[in-house]
């Protein structure tokens, strides 16, 4: 049967990884995989998606990201169980870390294949540009904000920053749990307490935010790969973005650790968190579909997709059981720092989505003004005040 | 007659005579082309630049001019924007998807001018009781932000079962373009003068009959208004095309977004720039066509009321 | 008369046929407009007024909150902006596209040469949809590569024309290419109508020794006031609507500095996943446009008719 | 003729267009072959009355018969009707041909019927070198005889007419007047017409309806409406230049008013009540006598010419007496000018007398 | 009057449209104070001469001169003329006074003076009542008044007006007509004016110029125009019902032709030449005698009578003579019908001779 797949993957290292699957579907099985990409974001994707689904035209497959998004779908109805699948090729047993699956159970049931691990507590560092201000290329966030008078005076820009609000949120949400801890951290994401989101603690990463700010005043990209590309071509420093932008290293040709560095937790805190894409698989009414439904997902978590996909990708493998000796060196650290334990929830599985777009507009806001720190917190507090 | 043909004489030769002399220099004409030249230098500027850049490499787009000629004029990118740009994994450029806003654009082009066109012609010549409440809420429709009405109209799409069928699309085009069409109409209709209505109720046209042989053939400039917009709309529309389509049968606005969109490594300017034009060529091409029957049919259609 | 007649008259009289069964046909033909009024217009608006009062978050879900969104909204910053945003750019626009649309249309009204050119170098955009048109202008405005940079390369280092990066006047940036995009079709309208004017109105102008401009302002603006009001109308819906011209040009950037209300609408129904929270804010779209247009369509089609 | 050969008979209707009243309680017989015309200043309600009868309005209240059938409710189409506008109101994408025949082809007339009949309407009105043409390369002349073709290959009962001519220059018009009057002798359809020009109604009509407000004032034949008007506004209506109007009262057998006393002896009295009030006397000014005639009138009087209109073929002074105002009529080679004293006589015979309260004719 | 107080005259002119040759070689002179009026039928070019004397034209060739000053590069504001338009064309948003003072105030006149001179105009037309009103709230008539009130303000030399009358209705005209004759008795001003309806250039010229393609056809009084028209199309032009034109030849004194032998005693020959080609007698209707009169006339003929058209003062005939048509008029209360048969006579006297082929008078 034909396959229609509906995801948001455009971007050089995005397209290859997708084609890996497509690949790997359209060779293993009798399917064909209709792709049907659609550019922007999520934001783009997601209503057609969701109309598709809604209007009883689903597709085949579709990406979303696990965690709260899909909740409603799967509540009314309109997902797949894929629960018998998962148990009988053992899952719970490969998938590392078990959260992942968390993200996919609801109510006991499993309705999704969680596809790449992905993490947004990333600064990326240009060596290039550190080599023309003449200064060694800084071990963590401090170091790099110590170092930024020096790019400046090169004629460099010390931060590269895309502007849009959910880049600006990765920052801030890397910038936070940097800086304060990840117990404290918790305490506001995951708990919701407002008090703890609007202290004297938290005021350090607004003020850390507000640094960032000034580091990435004149960045006026709006792309993250038009900032990633600022780093890799070293007109800036270093921009903080997720484990994605390392496909864009790897497309550029440039090599970890000689030509650019990349730091997990901002070289703070080693701690990454576990966000990542997922495939959902819509009810639908032909039974051929049906069938090759669970064929693909079957696929789409096997050994050899997995590996193929997360290297094109950038983003780390599902399972736990992959040999990744071929990785590159970010990836490698990201490993470690999973194997160490070292992982926290990500924002889609504490917050809604609802939450996570005031947020964005806040920090839209909060980077493109003079806003100061103080506000900002104030009213970061009365969101998470409100947060479900 | 005496005096018709006895001019005083002497007094012929005196003083200016025939046409005024007209400096093509006068105050007024360089006042009056001066500001139309500078203006269209405003409204020319971004066509240059679009197709300037579409006719430059990469390498010298990054030198920065936008607005200088290309020193060399490539085709390539003309090439990839149509057929090699990728999308995910397809690269294919927008070729397929021109095919598709064809078979979009020409039935939703048919059914929407023909019912907006009944509707004006009822409207004007066949008041019933409540016609104008009908009308006048069409018009506030006219406002409402389309995406607003994305999941009434998915639902009423899933109940009559025409949800992501290209039938589907063709009744949002003509819904959404019935507003505007049916005030158009119906005040050209308005216009005609009403006594060939009543001459041929005489004659005993029915409500079909006068519509098809007498209402009709006079309607050629509101139609061709009509059509330009409709072209317009549904060629330019994107947010329809994607929602209520499949990866399969996207319009070429869908493609393009993809492609604008698509940002692998660093823009590719000269390729978006391309298929920017290519994708609005027929919308341009119409209105470069027929731009003056679009002024008569205005006049006789929107500024009347 | 006579007596014969009146009786005659009294023996056969026909009764009134039911109004509904007249003119079976207009009525039949017209079920497609009315289908399209009350179940996608009155019947789409009432489901989204009627949804904005629920909680409801991805899925259309029947659960009563009363006003709550409507409270969340009116305290929501990047809505008030949006708000600001929509009155700035309106205003700006109607005038401007009037004035400019009009201007223009004057202009071509003079009996110039190569009236086809200019007009069809006017018109032109309308063709292209927003996407293109703000793609162009992002092009155009990018301080690096368009304006701003080729100024500056030519000498003049100090020359700063950055509107789509500067929180203060991104919303004219935006402007800047609506205007492009829209005074074209309203220069069609106000010139069809300048065609409209009675030659002999001119004649008697030129007679009483009146300026043209003064011409124009005192005597053909004014007669022209059925044209603005249909510019208007088209222009009006148009700024309401406006939503894929922000996206392609500033994605409501820098910051939430250029953020109109039809994309806080699209973003909170599907980004935030907060169906309710949209439909409030088309809510109150809605209202907006009804306090407005409602008296003005009643003037305009219900009054007056016509046998 | 006889009264049960009515052609057409128009019952109490009323018709009103949502509070304004333009019809009120209107009645009217129209007899069979008759040609009947609606005379009456703009907006009066002529062109209703019409549509009425054509079907194109709804009535509000009333009965409408045609041939003695109740077509109240009955399409155009359906009553045997034929209608000619002023605007012509030809179909322009069709030839003359195609504008003749489309009535038959929607009665889905046979084809060579339609051909037969379009020949003779074609042969009737001359205008078949044009058959091929299309509306736009006519004149108006010729326009207008399509748009009457058009009501004759329909073999209607009756011809309504909506201001025919009034799109025509002032030569088209007579020549197509005297066309109409000779078509009605050869067709004897009943033919309704509506006209807010006098000429054509005194020279085509049979009858003439004057109407005023949607209501009729006066009808009767041509020579009845000139010459003896029952109202003052049907007396003031008609002819031109208008009547003159005299204000006094009536004095032992005389009309005595403004300084003038005109004997009454030849006035035939419609009302026996010989009357007290206030009253108008109405004398055309074609019954103003001059020169020779002045001695045989009964009553004379000496007016001031103030203006002196020079038509060709007759002179109409506009001329002082006192405080009123005269108009009459002279011979074209009269060489009056203003400023003249003439003496002038009264026809009172000819004269028609109303009540100046009740405005209607003693 | 003096061949020096010309107040307009045109000289040479030509007027081009592109290839189209509107106006060519066009001379005229008008007297201070005359009442002139340009008649022909349509697209003649009579509002195209009117609007180069305005100024609204650019005239292609020729010279143009208003009280003995070149006018023809002058703007229409400085040419001392006022203009009244069919149309009306007045501000459809000022008050009736704000159409009046508009061009004054544009002229800077104080104010006084404006309040002053626009109560005289309004007092004139008597359109006081009406100052506060705008045009849309005006009757046809009204608004005519306001449109002349306009130029009488600016208190110009020359009145033009472009078939000021020909949207009223019949009556209104009338009324209308008398009216501007006696504004012109007050005023004295030059007054052009443009109609194609006969009466009105009949009633109001001191000199009517017909016009046809562009040219002039003849140019005189109403009087020369009427009884000596110059050409067979000034003679078959005016005159309504028309002249008869009867061919034939003459012979020994008298006209010969459709088996009419007319004796030409009476003529006043224009032309000395005694002409022997074919020549075309003009008879008038009011020419033709009938009655009483018919004894007294040289030549007689019987005639059949075809239509009866009584437009209640008088009554006009259509007859035939063998393969000839006749028109004539008898009294209004003459009771000849179709079909009977009448003697009439001609009055030759009264009739014009022209040349067949040049279409001279002769
Ligand atoms: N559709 C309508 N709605 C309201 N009033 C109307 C309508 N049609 C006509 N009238 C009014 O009815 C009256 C009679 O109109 P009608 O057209 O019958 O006049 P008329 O006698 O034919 O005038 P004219 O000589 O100008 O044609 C007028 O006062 C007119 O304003
Ligand atoms: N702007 C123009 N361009 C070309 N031809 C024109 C123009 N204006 C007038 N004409 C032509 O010039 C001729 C004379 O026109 P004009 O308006 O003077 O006629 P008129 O005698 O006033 O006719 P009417 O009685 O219909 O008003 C007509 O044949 C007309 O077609
Ligand atoms: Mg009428
Ligand atoms: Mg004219």
């Amino acid at each position: 049967a034909d396959l229609e797949v509906t995801h948001w993957w455009t971007s050089g290292g995005e397209a290859v990884a997708v084609s890996e699957f497509a690949k790997a579907v359209n060779e293993k099985t009798a399917h064909n995989w209709v792709d049907g990409a659609i550019a922007g974001s999520g934001g783009t994707a997601r209503p057609i998606i969701i109309s598709r689904i809604l209007g009883g035209d689903p597709m085949a497959a579709t990406q979303l990201n696990h965690g709260r998004q899909a909740e409603e779908l799967i509540e009314a109805g309109l997902m797949t169980d894929l629960t018998d699948l998962a148990e009988a090729e053992g899952w719970k047993d490969f998938v590392y870390p078990s959260s992942l699956l968390e993200g996919c159970t609801y109510e006991g049931r499993i309705y999704c294949v969680p596809v790449n691990i992905h993490s947004t507590q990333w600064l990326w560092l240009s060596h290039d540009a550190f080599e023309q201000a003449g200064i060694e290329v800084p071990k963590d966030w401090f170091e790099f904000v110590a170092a930024a008078p020096k790019l400046e005076e090169a004629g460099l820009v010390p931060m590269a920053q895309g502007q849009q609000g959910w880049q600006q949120a990765i920052a801030f949400g890397a910038l936070s749990i940097s800086v304060v801890g990840i117990d404290t951290w918790s305490k506001v994401v995951v708990e919701k307490d407002a008090d703890v989101a609007g202290g004297p603690e938290y005021a350090k990463v607004f003020q850390a935010s507000a640094n960032a700010r000034e580091l990435a005043r004149n960045s006026n990209v709006q792309d993250w790969n038009l900032a990633t590309n600022m780093v890799i071509t070293g007109k800036a420093g270093g921009q903080i973005m997720g484990d994605w932008a390392q496909g864009e290293f790897a497309v550029a040709g440039q090599v970890a650790g000689e030509d650019y560095t990349c730091l997990p937790g901002l070289g703070l805190n080693q701690v990454i968190d576990t966000g990542g894409d997922a495939f959902y698989f819509p009810v639908v009414d032909d039974p051929d579909v049906k069938a090759a439904q669970l064929e693909m997902a079957s696929i789409l978590i096997s050994k050899e997709a997995q590996v193929a996909f997360n290297l094109a990708k950038g983003s780390l493998p599902v399972r736990g059981d992959i040999d990744l000796s071929t990785a590159n060196d970010c990836m490698q650290k990201g490993l470690a720092i999973l194997a160490a334990g070292g992982v926290l929830p990500n924002a889609d599985q504490t917050l809604s989505a609802d939450t996570q777009t005031q947020i964005k507009d806040l920090m839209a806001e909060f980077w493109a003004s003079d806003m100061t720190a103080e506000d900002a917190q104030a009213r970061y507090a009365s969101i998470i005040a409100s947060a479900d | 007659m005496v005096d018709a043909t006895s001019p005083t004489a002497g007094r012929i030769l005196e003083g200016p005579r025939g046409s005024k002399p007209k400096s093509r220099l006068s105050r007024r004409n360089i006042f009056l082309y001066g500001t139309l030249l500078l203006v269209s230098i405003y409204y020319l500027l971004p066509l240059y630049v679009m197709i300037v850049t579409s006719l430059k490499g990469m390498p010298e787009i990054r030198l920065g001019n936008i607005f200088a000629p290309p020193v060399e004029i490539t085709f390539e990118p003309w090439v990839k924007a149509w057929a090699e740009a990728c999308t995910g994994i397809n690269c294919d450029g927008l070729s397929r998807g021109f095919g598709n806003s064809v078979k979009i654009l020409i039935p939703s082009l048919i059914l929407s001018i023909s019912i907006a066109s009944v509707n004006g012609y009822a409207l004007a010549n066949w008041r019933f009781k409540g016609s104008e409440v009908f009308f006048t809420i069409l018009i506030i429709g006219a406002f409402i932000p389309y995406q607003t009405m994305l999941y009434p109209i998915v639902i009423i799409l899933r109940e009559i079962g025409l949800m992501g069928s290209l039938w589907g699309l063709v009744l949002v085009h003509t819904v959404f373009g019935m507003p505007i069409l049916t005030l158009l109409f119906r005040n050209y209709f308005t216009s005609l003068p009403e006594e060939l209505f009543k001459a041929a109720r005489v004659d005993g046209a029915g409500f079909w009959g006068v519509y098809f042989r007498v209402m009709l053939p006079m309607s050629i400039p509101i139609f061709v208004v009509a059509m330009i917009l409709q072209v317009t709309g549904i060629w330019n529309d994107f947010l329809f095309g994607v929602i209520y389509t499949k990866p399969e049968t996207y319009p070429m606005t869908v493609q393009l977004n993809n492609i604008v969109n698509s940002v692998q490594g660093i823009k590719e300017y000269n390729v978006n720039m391309a298929a920017t034009l290519l994708t609005g060529l027929v919308p341009l091409v119409i209105y470069f066509v027929s731009g003056k029957l679009f002024v008569r049919g205005i006049a006789a259609g929107a500024v009347k009321g | 008369m006579t007596l014969a007649d009146t009786a005659r008259v009294s023996d056969n009289p026909v009764r009134r046929p039911k109004q509904l069964f007249r003119n079976l046909s207009a009525k039949f033909a017209s079920i497609p407009m009315i289908l399209t009024a009350l179940v996608v217009f009155v019947g789409g608006t009432a489901w989204t007024v009627a949804h904005s009062f629920t909680k409801s978050r991805l899925l259309p879900k029947w659960d009563f909150v009363g006003l709550d969104q409507y409270e969340r909204l009116w305290n929501s910053n990047r809505w008030i902006i949006s708000v600001e945003n929509l009155l700035i750019y309106g205003v700006c626009s109607l005038v401007l596209t009037m004035v400019l649309g009009f201007t223009l249309a004057a202009l071509l009204d003079r009996k110039i040469r190569f009236e086809g050119a200019f007009r069809t170098i006017f018109l032109y955009p309308f063709a292209l949809s927003f996407i293109v048109t703000g793609l162009a202008w992002q092009w155009i405005l990018n301080p690096d590569f368009g304006i701003q940079g080729v100024v500056r390369n030519m000498g003049w280092e100090s020359f700063t024309f950055d509107p789509l990066n500067d929180p203060d006047i991104v919303i004219f940036g935006i402007l800047i290419a609506g205007l492009w995009q829209g005074t074209g079709f309203v220069m069609v309208i106000m010139l069809a109508g300048l065609r409209g004017i009675d030659e002999d109105i001119w004649k008697a102008a030129r007679v009483d020794g009146i300026g043209i401009t003064k011409t124009y302002v005192r005597v053909i603006i004014p007669m022209m006031r059925p044209v603005f009001v249909t510019a208007l109308v088209i222009i009006a819906s148009g700024i309401i609507k406006l939503y894929d011209l922000v996206v392609a040009q500033t994605n409501g950037g820098p910051g939430i500095a250029s953020e109109v209300p039809a994309k806080y609408v699209i973003n909170y129904m599907f980004e935030a996943q907060n169906l309710a929270q949209g439909f409030a804010a088309s809510t109150m779209m809605l209202l907006s446009v009804i306090i407005v247009l409602v008296p003005w369509a009643y003037l305009e089609f219900g009054g007056k008719k016509r046998g | 003729m006889n009264i049960n050969s009515h052609s057409v008979e128009v019952r109490d209707l009323d018709l009103h267009f949502g509070e304004v009243k333009v019809l009120q309680e209107l009645n009217i017989d129209i007899h069979e072959g008759e040609f009947l015309v609606l005379l009456g200043s703009s907006g009066c309600g002529k062109s209703t009355l019409l549509n009425c009868i054509a079907g194109l309005l709804d009535v509000t209240d009333g009965q409408i018969f045609i041939k003695g059938q109740n077509v109240t409710w009955k399409e155009p189409s359906d009553r045997g009707i034929g209608m000619v506008f002023q605007s012509y109101a030809l179909y322009p994408q069709m030839t003359v041909e195609g504008n003749l025949s489309f009535g038959l082809k929607n009665a889905r007339v046979a084809r060579d019927e339609i051909a037969k009949r379009v020949a003779r309407a074609a042969e009737i009105l001359q205008i078949e070198p044009l058959l091929k043409r299309k509306p736009g390369a006519l004149s108006g002349g010729q326009r207008q005889r399509v748009a009457i073709g058009r009501a004759l290959v329909r073999d209607v009962d009756v011809f309504l007419f909506d201001e025919p001519l009034s799109n025509l220059d002032a030569k088209l018009r007579t020549d197509l007047r005297v066309e109409l009057k000779r078509l009605h002798q050869q067709l004897k359809n009943t033919m309704i017409y509506v006209t807010h020009d006098q000429v054509e109604a005194m020279t085509l009509a049979d009858r003439i309806a004057i109407m005023k407000g949607g209501k009729i004032m006066q009808l009767g034949s041509p020579d009845e409406i000139y010459n003896r008007p029952q109202n003052i506004y049907v007396a003031g209506f008609i002819g031109s230049p208008a009547m003159n109007m005299i204000e006094g009262r009536i004095d032992n057998g005389h009309f005595a008013g403004h300084d003038l006393s005109l004997p009454l002896d030849g006035y035939e009295f419609e009302r026996t009540d010989h009357h007290a009030g206030p009253v108008a006397i109405g004398i055309r000014p074609e019954h103003v006598l001059t020169g020779d005639a002045v001695e045989t009138a009964a009553a004379q009087a000496e007016v001031e010419v103030q203006i002196v209109e020079k038509l060709g073929s007759d002179t109409l002074v506009h001329s002082t007496l006192g405080s009123l105002n005269l108009r009459f009529r002279m011979d074209g080679l009269s060489r009056v000018t203003e400023g003249d004293r003439l003496r002038i006589g009264f026809d009172t015979s000819r004269a028609s007398l109303f009540d100046a309260v009740t405005e209607t004719r003693l």
